[in-house]
């Protein structure tokens, strides 16, 4: 493992997860399709999860990959959350796309 | 620890009560059952501030996370108390939104207790996924629909800051347990993401106490969700927010940077300036105090320019404004239950048609507005006093302004009271929502003639 | 035996009234509003007698708060007039009915009982608490029970309580920068600071902010006047009467000492304001259409000149303030009383709808006289008292003072005698006007009583009050 | 005994004035006006044994009865001094107040509400006791400011007629603007001395080290207060408008006593006037050109009654030239002269307003003497006084202010001089409009002319024949007003010894006189001249007539600006004030409005901002670091 590091080096990961991260917010930003957003969310957290692992390694400590563990399973019980909130605001207006959600404002 | 135990098992209780058919006895059960862990709270008063070693060193139980619990609890007594008459039309769910309301304490108790930052996420993640599935829980009614959707979506994108601050912080230091963070971050050599961790951390908070620029969710969420939920957000989730921002802050580092205080500041001038203003054109209840609550955020972030000493004066400010909190929306959710909106119209002569409740909303108003005698006053006084001490007098200037605009629209509300005539006759309102505003009301003003019952707890 | 019963006996009288039902509400009112006079009237002789009747007590420790009140002579004074005129206006409004009188009358008393706290209240934070209490009764008096269009009331009312509220929380900034500066809200350890001129200064302004928009000293004085038309009479007359004093009083117990060379640098721009004031004031009131409005803007004028002579900071300046101040506070409660009289029977306050009142009724035509001389400051009438020895403190300070702040009595004369004329006088009114009521004329009476009786023997007041202007002064002039 | 006494003499007309206001809308016309009439008569005997008294032993009697106003450096009590010069006027202005409060009895009958002009009345003469008898500067004030308020009761008692109330308010404001003069110069005076008792005062004042300039401002201002009180330039207007009330109350109020006030104020602080000659010089001046002025007003008036007003005026201005030229003893010599005739003339004019139903238009009038001989024959007398003619009264007292003016200026006597020779034209104007040639009135008031009752013809004859010997007091020879002064006065004014030089005076006054008297006798009786309707009036004399139009002038000049200022006020600046106020509420609430449509409700703006803000504070915080 630590060879791993020493070879690539923990900035690298750093760049990626970063990059994976603004992938997602940018995913965020411009999608309009809710469906989308939901992944883009999961895109960042998996992005930072992914930084968990590398830092774990990189501290040589355990506790950072149990941090991912916990990460996943929040993410999992918000995605469930919120795709049934979507199943009801898509059954109340017939589409997802979150521009539509106008309702609310002023 | 014992304290988040048994609320745990007091909200597998709800769910089992579900399964028995105790939904009658559900409400006071649960009420009994917040008292009792209050009472265990209090009594954890006297233990030493220490951290909870057997488990793991994930809780600190210190005076500060013992207060602010002892606060949480009381306030989800008042918010379970008003679930009963709330949800009394959709009994077979009753114990699933009082089961979620004692797993959100649940959450806010780990929020404020932490010690090792998996615990802060996981409390913070219990308490939101709590709100998006109560802002969400009138299911045919669209606006609570995209009430839901849209905290979700922002929510879950904070989230997603908040995880990557903690990751940073990680990476930084290679801990998660406080108290060894705090003492590696105040030495020499911590790697550039540290700052950059914290700072990801303060904005995710900042957007749980719907602070400005990160502020616009809350309007709407608070106007769209069913009002017990809203109340729920403005009063516990706020206070929650706060709090753990305060303990996050304190816990991490000895000491501000002078730079990042600057952010705190203009944070604060915009959150307060934005609410007020933006909660003088206001039509509907809810949405103003969603804005009123936005500057009051501002001022709360006044407590953290002097970190050391303000945990006092954020606890009294907190109760101050969640005790108002209570009062004005147990009233707002009385008058308005029948009626399907919460436009102001709904409160024209409210003074002759039910003087009791009147006199509650004006005084829990007054309150927020900061007149004395009750307590919102002292709250604001010793903030003003306290940023003076650590020489922000210009921030405690534009509070002041802000203080007279927010007067403003407190008094549009109690202006329909007692000026407007009523439009249509107003039924009889349940006990229960005289019982919590009274003693909300009584209770705030009771601070605000013995404010030295909080704010000595802290010092 | 301290002055906290005083407080304690207006509390319990306003819970007591509002117990007491909408039938009794008045007289329970009365009762304890008198109760509190005598039990005043006992205090101030327990004073008298070299007695400690002040109370210090613990309330908060932090920050530090406590429960001082302190009876000095300028205390005891301007918590006589308080509780002097409160029975006097509950009295005045048993012509009155009131929806809810039993709401009314409580909150009259609560406010009563927030301006005596705030008369003797010596710590900082208290003093500022029971300040603001008192805003919020006439608030809801004004509001509730006030006359004339709803909307312009409440534009009226809420631009008053905004303001004036804004301007005190500026006060409340000071307060937290004394205190961040003393450790304390005593005011005696707020006397000892030592500020520099800087903060001086703008403490002082703070405290000037609050307290020029309490007073009225223009030009912070646009909310006083609409608020005194659309108020219940009874509402103006504790607005009048009372509470602008507590402004007054504030410059003298607070203001002053706390910033004497910030008074001192800009004694000149304070005293011309103020006395701009007085001539403002008068000439505005000239033109005026409405009773009310114009003597809402005689009050202007007249506070302009006692504010002036707060700011002379000479004995003779503040022993003629407090004189002044009582005196106005009866005077003011009269006039308007009269104009409340005329309303009762022709249900119109525009002065030209009036007239031709005195030839059918001489009784109230003498009381009114006599009040509207007392408010030209006849000499006689404890008016003049006040009033000579306010301008002589002028003119101590500077003649030219004098010159302008005395054409109040040419001024003040041309639009009290014309609004006498076009009230009272003049052809018999179409309109019949009953004779003034027993209780109404007792209310008169017992307000000319005073008025005359002071103004030949003014000593007991300038004597309770003189010892403890000294101290002020010597705060003053450290 | 003598505090009692005193107090006695002070408040017996307070207690008419107490008993009439309560009582006497209850007990009959004749009981109040008889209780009324009394307690002044008390006074006025009460006045005498005083002064007999003080004739006996020369001591001035002077107590302190209470502490009133305290101030830090002095302390003010409510004092009573009787000495010469306060229980000289206290005699005239209680006797003359006796007859004409007896006069009212009849004169007033007919009025509703005469127990309140009797109150009124009597409230006047405990006001003018009060001010003269004050030992101290502060407590003349109140009188001076009663008399004044009194005079604003009685000017206005015919309340219902708002003309009348306007002269009313007029009189009590350019009182006013008086009394604001002495008060500011007693601030002075009290700075100066610590004190405004008039022997304290001289005490001090004769050490002698007092500021000049600050004593000639506290002077001229105490002056300004007298102009205003004793109708001089420029304050002189309310006296002719005064003339609105019942006769008794002119010729009580603004002929006898009131308007004397400025000249026992000046008399009475003559020690201060003494020190200032450049004060004395302007008290002259104006006390000459009001003279003229007022005489040359009086020159074509037509009313009865203002006629008398600005020959009062004039005369008084006769008597502040005394003053200013250092002659106390003239100034009040002609004051205690004048109080006679002018009482009378006014009282003679108020029986042909009797007798006439309320007619005062001199056109309208004409060939009264056979139908009122009384009252004729009087007022001849008392018209002759004024004049100047040897040997009545008035041409003592006239011809000591002449003296005395010549002495000092030769341009001050001429005016003088002129002046007095308008008096005797237009008095004798007057007479003739009034008494001879035929009857110009309707046929019914020729019908109802009568001799009026006996109580008020005897007041006038009374006066009538003081008028007639009132000089005695100051013959030249005898002088003994000069002696018993002198105390007070302290011999500042020599005694006239009678010379080529005097006599020569003398003569030219009388001679004047006489041109005057035959001037009216030429145009009016020979000439049948009646005065133009007012229509008809034109150049010159219509200016004078419009009486310079000083009225309008002022209106002009002062009323209307400060009434439109205030409209101004009142229309614009407050509004727009207020406006200022509202605006900082009008300003957030558009802010407010605004600041909705950015809160839209796009989730998409919402994230775009919270990435945005979370960019701003990171990038702030790197470059600040």
């Amino acid at each position: 493992m630590n060879n791993i590091l020493n070879q690539i080096g923990i900035e690298n990961y750093i760049f990626l997860s970063v990059l994976l991260f603004c992938i997602g917010v940018f995913g965020v930003l411009y999608r309009r399709n809710a469906i989308i957003v939901f992944m883009s969310i999961e895109i960042m957290l998996n992005a930072v999860n992914l930084l968990f692992v590398a830092f774990s390694t990189y501290h040589q400590d355990a506790e950072g990959q149990v941090f991912v563990f916990f990460s996943m399973a929040v993410a999992a019980a918000e995605v469930a959350v919120g795709l049934a909130i979507l199943v009801s605001v898509f059954r109340n207006l017939g589409s997802i796309d979150i521009d539509n959600l106008k309702n609310l404002k002023g | 620890m014992q304290v988040l135990i048994t609320i745990v098992s007091l909200g597998v209780f709800c769910l089992l009560a579900e399964i028995f058919n105790l939904r009658k006895l559900l409400v006071p059960v649960t009420v009994i059952g917040l008292l009792a862990i209050l009472g265990i709270s209090l009594n954890l008063w006297a233990i030493d501030p220490s951290i909870d070693s057997n488990y793991a060193s994930m809780i600190a139980v210190d005076k500060f996370s013992n207060a602010f619990n002892s606060l949480f609890i009381v306030l989800t007594i008042f918010l379970v108390a008003l679930s009963g008459d709330f949800y009394k039309e959709h009994q077979t769910k009753i114990s699933d939104f009082i089961a979620i309301k004692v797993f959100l304490l649940a959450g806010a108790v780990a929020m404020v207790s932490f010690s090792n930052l998996a615990m802060f996420f996981l409390g913070i993640e219990v308490l939101s996924i709590s709100l998006y599935v109560l802002a969400a829980s009138k299911r045919l009614d669209i606006k609570s629909n995209e009430a839901g959707m849209k905290y979700f979506l922002l929510g879950s994108f904070a989230s997603g800051i908040i995880l990557f601050g903690i990751c940073l912080i990680y990476g930084a230091t290679g801990y998660f347990n406080v108290a060894e963070i705090k003492d590696l971050s105040s030495g020499a050599g911590i790697p550039v993401w540290f700052p950059i961790g914290m700072v990801l951390m303060i904005i995710g908070m900042l957007f749980k106490i719907a602070a400005a620029p990160f502020h616009f969710w809350a309007p709407d969420v608070y106007e769209g969700s069913p009002s017990i939920t809203t109340a729920t957000m403005s009063t516990l989730a706020k206070v929650v927010a706060m709090a753990t921002l305060y303990k996050l802050l304190s816990g991490l580092s000895s000491e501000l940077i002078p730079t990042f205080e600057m952010v705190i500041v203009v944070v604060s001038i915009l959150s307060m300036t934005i609410g007020n203003i933006m909660a003088l054109r206001q039509d509907n209840v809810k949405r103003m105090l969603a804005f009123s609550g936005i500057s009051h955020a501002g001022f709360m972030l006044m407590a953290i320019l002097s970190l050391s000493t303000a945990a006092g004066t954020l606890l009294y400010y907190t109760a101050a404004y969640a005790l108002a909190g209570i009062a004005s929306f147990a009233v707002i959710i009385a008058v308005t239950r029948d009626s399907g909106n919460e436009l102001t119209e709904n409160f024209n002569g409210l003074g002759k048609s039910n003087p009791l409740l009147a006199a509650v909303l004006t005084a829990s108003l007054l309150s927020m507005a900061g007149i004395p005698i009750f307590s919102g006053f002292f709250a604001k006084f010793m903030l003003f006093s306290d940023a003076i001490k650590a020489g922000y007098l210009f921030l405690v200037i534009v509070g002041v302004i802000n203080s007279i605009i927010s007067v403003g629209y407190y008094f549009k509300l109690i202006l329909a009271m007692y000026t407007k005539e009523a439009s249509a006759e107003k039924p009889a309102v349940p006990a229960v929502y005289y019982l919590v505003a009274v003693s909300a009301i009584v209770l705030n003003i009771a601070l605000g003639l013995y404010p030295s019952l909080v704010m000595n707890l802290l010092n | 035996m301290d002055v906290t019963t005083i407080l304690l006996l207006l509390l319990i009288g306003s819970i007591a009234t509002f117990f007491a039902g909408d039938k009794l509400a008045s007289k329970v009112a009365l009762i304890f509003s008198l109760g509190a006079l005598g039990l005043s009237l006992y205090l101030l002789n327990l004073l008298n007698q070299g007695a400690n009747i002040s109370y210090i007590g613990e309330w908060m420790s932090s920050p530090k708060v406590s429960l001082a009140f302190k009876a000095d002579g300028l205390s005891m004074a301007m918590v006589l007039l308080t509780t002097a005129l409160t029975p006097l206006i509950v009295f005045s409004s048993f012509g009155n009915s009131f929806n809810n009188s039993k709401n009314f009358y409580a909150l009259v008393l609560f406010m009563s009982f927030a301006m005596v706290g705030t008369f003797l209240a010596v710590d900082g934070l208290l003093y500022y608490i029971f300040w603001e209490l008192a805003l919020i009764p006439i608030y809801f008096i004004a509001l509730i029970w006030g006359n004339g269009d709803a909307e312009d009331r409440k534009k009226a009312v809420v631009k008053f309580f905004i303001y004036t509220l804004g301007g005190s929380l500026f006060m409340l900034i000071a307060f937290a920068y004394l205190y961040s500066k003393a450790g304390s809200f005593l005011i005696g350890d707020l006397y000892q600071l030592e500020l520099t001129g800087t903060e001086e200064f703008w403490i002082f302004l703070a405290f000037f902010l609050a307290y020029a928009i309490k007073i009225p000293i223009i030009p912070f004085h646009t909310w006083q006047a609409k608020v005194y038309q659309k108020a219940p009479t009874v509402g103006t007359m504790l607005l009048s009467g009372i509470m602008l004093k507590m402004g007054l009083y504030s410059v003298i117990r607070w203001q002053l000492p706390i910033a004497p060379s910030a008074a001192k640098a800009y004694m000149p721009i304070l005293i011309g304001l103020s006395i701009a004031g007085v001539i403002y004031g008068s000439i505005v009131a000239l033109r005026q259409k409405d009773l009310k409005k114009l003597l809402a803007y005689s009050s202007l004028a007249h506070v302009g000149l006692i504010a002036a002579g707060c700011y002379t900071l000479t004995l003779d300046g503040l022993s003629g303030v407090v004189s002044q101040m009582i005196a106005h506070g009866f005077v003011i409660v009269g006039l308007f009383f009269a104009a409340e009289v005329i309303f009762r029977r022709y249900e119109t306050r525009t002065i030209a709808d009036l007239g031709g009142i005195r030839s059918q009724t001489p009784q109230f035509t003498s009381m009114f006289m006599i009040l509207v001389l007392a408010s030209v400051a006849l000499p006689g009438t404890f008016n003049f008292v006040g009033e000579f020895t306010v301008l002589y403190s002028l003119s101590q300070v500077n003649i030219w003072y004098a010159v302008l702040g005395g054409t109040t009595i040419i001024l003040g004369a041309y639009y009290m005698l014309k609004m006498f004329q076009n009230v009272m006088l003049g052809e018999t009114n179409t309109k019949v006007f009953a004779e003034v009521t027993t209780n109404e004329a007792i209310t008169f009476v017992a307000i000319i009583a005073f008025l005359l009786f002071f103004g030949l023997y003014p000593k007991p007041i300038v004597d309770l009050v003189t010892p403890s202007l000294n101290e002020i002064l010597a705060v003053i002039n450290k | 005994m003598e505090t009692n006494l005193a107090l006695v003499l002070l408040l017996s007309p307070f207690v008419g004035f107490l008993f009439n206001i309560f009582l006497g809308s209850k007990v009959s016309r004749n009981v109040s006006g008889a209780i009324g009439t009394l307690t002044v008569v008390v006074s006025f005997l009460l006045s005498i044994c005083f002064f007999a008294q003080l004739n006996q032993n020369g001591k001035p009697f002077e107590i302190a009865l209470f502490d009133w106003i305290q101030v830090s450096n002095f302390k003010l009590d409510f004092g009573i001094l009787l000495d010469q010069l306060s229980l000289l006027w206290l005699l005239f202005v209680t006797g003359i107040g006796s007859l004409i409060h007896l006069y009212s009895i009849s004169y007033m009958h007919d009025d509703e509400n005469m127990h309140k002009f009797f109150a009124y009345l009597n409230l006047f003469v405990f006001f003018m006791i009060t001010l003269v008898i004050g030992s101290n500067l502060l407590v003349m004030f109140i009188g001076w400011e009663g008399v004044g308020l009194c005079s604003y009761l009685l000017i206005g008692f015919w309340y219902k007629n708002q003309p009348y109330n306007d002269a009313a308010k007029k009189a009590f404001i350019m009182n006013r603007i008086g009394d604001l003069g002495f008060l500011i110069g007693m601030f002075i005076i009290a700075a100066l001395f610590s004190t405004l008792n008039y022997t304290e005062i001289k005490i001090a004042l004769s050490a002698g080290n007092a500021d000049s300039a600050m004593l000639g401002l506290a002077a001229l201002c105490l002056f300004i207060g007298a102009t205003g009180k004793s109708a001089q330039l420029p304050l002189y207007t309310w006296l002719p408008d005064a003339m609105a009330g019942p006769t008794p109350v002119s010729a009580l109020i603004h002929a006898a006593t009131m308007v004397t006030a400025g000249i026992f104020m000046v008399t009475r602080m003559n020690f201060l006037f003494d020190l200032t000659p450049d004060i004395q010089h302007i008290i002259a001046i104006v006390g000459a050109a009001t003279a003229l002025v007022a005489a040359s007003i009086g020159l074509l008036q037509n009313d009865i009654k203002k006629v008398l007003a600005y020959s009062t005026v004039s005369q008084l201005g006769l008597m502040f030239l005394a003053l200013g030229l250092g002659a106390y003893t003239v100034a009040v010599f002609h004051v205690i002269t004048h109080a006679f005739f002018k009482a009378c003339l006014f009282l003679g004019s108020g029986s042909v307003i009797h007798g006439l139903h309320g007619e005062q238009d001199m056109r309208k009038m004409g060939g009264l003497r056979k139908a009122m001989p009384i009252t004729f024959w009087t007022m001849m007398i008392s018209t002759l006084a004024i004049a100047g003619i040897f040997p009545f009264a008035g041409f003592w007292s006239k011809d000591e202010i002449l003296m005395v003016a010549f002495e000092h200026n030769k341009v001050l006597w001429v005016v003088a001089s002129i002046a007095s020779i308008m008096t005797a034209f237009y008095m004798f104007r007057l007479m003739y409009l009034t008494f001879f040639k035929e009857f110009r009135g309707t046929e019914e008031q020729k019908h109802h002319l009568h001799e009026s009752p006996s109580l008020i013809t005897i007041p006038l004859v009374i006066l009538a024949i003081l008028a007639v010997i009132g000089g005695a007091i100051n013959l030249p020879g005898s002088m003994w007003l000069n002696h018993f002064l002198e105390p007070i006065l302290a011999a500042k004014h020599e005694a006239h010894h009678l010379g080529t030089q005097e006599f020569m005076l003398m003569g030219i006054a009388l001679v004047g006189a006489i041109v005057g008297i035959i001037w009216a006798n030429a145009k009016y009786i020979k000439g049948g001249f009646v005065p133009k309707e007012d229509a008809d009036i034109s150049g010159f004399n219509k200016t004078v007539y419009n009486k310079y139009y000083v009225d309008e002038f002022y209106t002009f000049l002062i009323v209307k600006p400060i009434n439109s200022l205030s409209n101004f006020f009142r229309t614009t600046l407050e509004p727009a004030l207020g406006k200022v106020v509202f605006s900082f509420g009008t300003l957030a609430n558009g802010i407010g409005t605004q600041g909705k449509k950015l809160h839209n409700g796009n989730i998409g703006l919402y994230l775009f901002v919270f990435v945005l803000g979370i960019c701003a504070i990171i990038t702030y915080l790197f470059i600040a670091q």
